[in-house]
């Protein structure tokens, strides 16, 4: 079965899986409003169903299921930075279509060359050595013949960097843990805060590494937190017994993200 | 058989040699220069051949492929040659390679980050293949100094090619209107059923 | 020749394709046993294709060789093959050979996987035929057990250097001078940067 025929019932949308990447594409299902977890997991359903995985479509739906990802991380993380990204959502949808055409393309242009590989299938060609006599002789080149700027040249070539895949659309700033851990100890000294007061105005970045210093915080037994409800407030504040003097205590933790 | 055999004249029986010998298919006018002939006279010698091993005449026969000529194998004697070799003449190609090979064959030169963007997947190990089985070769760097593909003789010469040109515009596997039609058409549907 | 070519016999046709496709001379038993005939019908075929590669009727003739049957080219047009196959050659580098041999030169010694993975592709044959024509030489292993090459010789002959310290600053052709990091480490990351 081609992938595009997936059936898939969504909250969002309810219909076959190509009919659901042309509407993505012309931005009538917005890209932020779809779990693609439940795409990934209404297929893994249908490949339980079918009790065999059927490499062709496999990579077929990666393929696609990965571009779509790409183009949703593109959306999630439009930001501040927007005039630093050099790909626009538009120009994103626009590569992906390319993209599945492409590969459609070629796949048609394979099974075409499968089918003349298969009309030669009774001609052989011989393979023999030539016969002694007229092997070539192969002369060694004499002294000084070669130039040793070709290898200058070949190394400068291999020194050539790829352009990088431009994860810029991925901006990353550089948040160190030191400092924000720093910052918690800071609010811990007045005895109790809430996360979302240890966050407040930062960007995504900074909240995920401010998390993972509280994670960090909570290891070495300086912190504690209570949660009321889901999405709740976080209220942090030093566990019952706090180790007197863990504060100081506390080495310098340098990784940054 | 009852006539006897014709002698051929030299020149043919020249070309003949060369083509049995060269595991590569032969140019006219490498052919003409290594026969230190014309190509008019070559070609005509070329003309007799044909006609030599045209198809029930000899369980040789004369192809025009891969920018030359060679000779290859009467597929009616596939049946005994599979049993005398005892393997087949080339491996099929899995879908992966096949879909390398297509790319490689149509865009090149074409280096692997490039193939990987248009399967979607590493080619590392097809690419490997190809190249082991000669039917694919580098072809110098791209300006980011990654190696470049493309294909070779010796693919023309196992898929029946005489040249690049002969295989078809890519574009023709491209969808049709009437297929652009009909996912609009399901769009507007889909559409409908979104605003209702 | 105006006559025309005569059909030839199936069976016939095929013992000439098989003996054409083997580099090896064939024995009658090998040849009955491929085309399901008798002994008998196979020599009968031999007999025919005798005539037809006969000297003087084809480029290609038929010989008993080491107890069976092979074809040969026609020792006539030997001339012409040699002027096709085996003009003298000076061995050249391939661009596949320098760039390894750049790399060797470069940074000796070096194992066959960092060159493969500065060049992204295996440089197997490339080693080989730079081993092959004395350029490189192993040089012990390296801490991994790979064994590391160095150049020879034979290589600052060819190049025209008195020694390695000769090698032109690579800096004259660095396209990322602001890229930090010894040369090893740089190509490295080069080439992983290429393999994507």
């Amino acid at each position: 079965m081609s992938i595009a025929r997936l059936e898939l019932d969504l909250e969002v949308f309810t219909g076959p899986f190509d009919l659901l990447l042309t509407l993505v594409l012309r931005e009538e299902i917005d890209l932020l409003e779809l779990s693609l977890a439940d795409v990934v997991l209404a297929y893994l359903d249908h490949l339980e169903a079918r009790g065999e995985l059927e490499l062709e479509s496999a990579t077929e739906f990666i393929v696609l299921i990965a571009a779509l990802l790409e183009l949703k991380s593109r959306l999630m993380l439009l930001g501040e930075d927007d005039e630093e990204l050099d790909i626009e959502p538009e120009q994103a949808a626009e590569e992906l279509l390319a993209r599945m055409l492409d590969a459609r393309r070629y796949r048609a242009a394979a099974g075409h060359l499968g089918a003349l590989l298969e009309a030669e299938r009774g001609h052989r060609f011989r393979e023999a050595p030539l016969p002694p006599g007229l092997r070539r002789t192969v002369l060694a080149p004499a002294a000084g013949s070669e130039h040793p700027d070709a290898l200058g040249a070949a190394i400068g070539r291999l020194l050539a960097m790829a352009p990088e895949i431009s994860l810029r659309h991925v901006s990353v700033p550089r948040v160190a843990v030191a400092e924000r851990l720093a910052l918690l100890r800071g609010l811990l000294r007045r005895g109790s805060f809430s996360f979302e007061e240890a966050v407040r105005g930062a960007d995504r970045m900074t909240v995920a590494v401010t998390l993972f210093a509280l994670l960090e915080l909570y290891k070495r037994g300086e912190a504690d937190w209570d949660q009321g409800e889901s999405f709740g407030e976080i209220d942090v504040h030093r566990p019952a017994a706090a180790p007197a003097g863990a504060l100081s205590l506390a080495g310098p933790a340098a990784a940054s993200a | 058989m009852s006539e006897r055999p014709a002698n051929v004249p030299r020149l043919a029986r020249t070309v003949e040699a060369l083509l049995f010998l060269s595991s590569d298919p032969l140019a006219l006018a490498e052919l003409a220069e290594a026969c230190e002939a014309g190509e008019g006279a070559v070609t005509a010698a070329l003309a007799l051949l044909a006609e030599r091993h045209a198809p029930g005449r000899s369980g040789i026969v004369l192809r025009e492929l891969g920018g030359g000529w060679t000779f290859a194998s009467d597929p009616a004697s596939e049946d005994a040659a599979r049993r005398l070799f005892s393997r087949p003449r080339v491996a099929t190609l899995t879908p992966a390679q096949a879909e390398t090979l297509a790319i490689v064959a149509y865009l090149q030169s074409v280096s692997r980050p490039e193939i990987a963007r248009i399967r979607g997947v590493s080619a590392d190990s097809a690419v490997a293949t190809l190249l082991d089985r000669g039917l694919i070769e580098e072809a110098g760097h791209s300006q980011f100094g990654a190696i470049v593909y493309r294909t070779t003789t010796q693919f023309l010469k196992l898929f029946g090619l005489r040249s690049l040109d002969e295989l078809p515009d890519v574009a023709r596997w491209d969808p049709t209107p009437e297929e652009q039609g009909e996912l609009r058409e399901r769009l507007m549907r889909a559409g409908e059923a979104r605003a209702g």
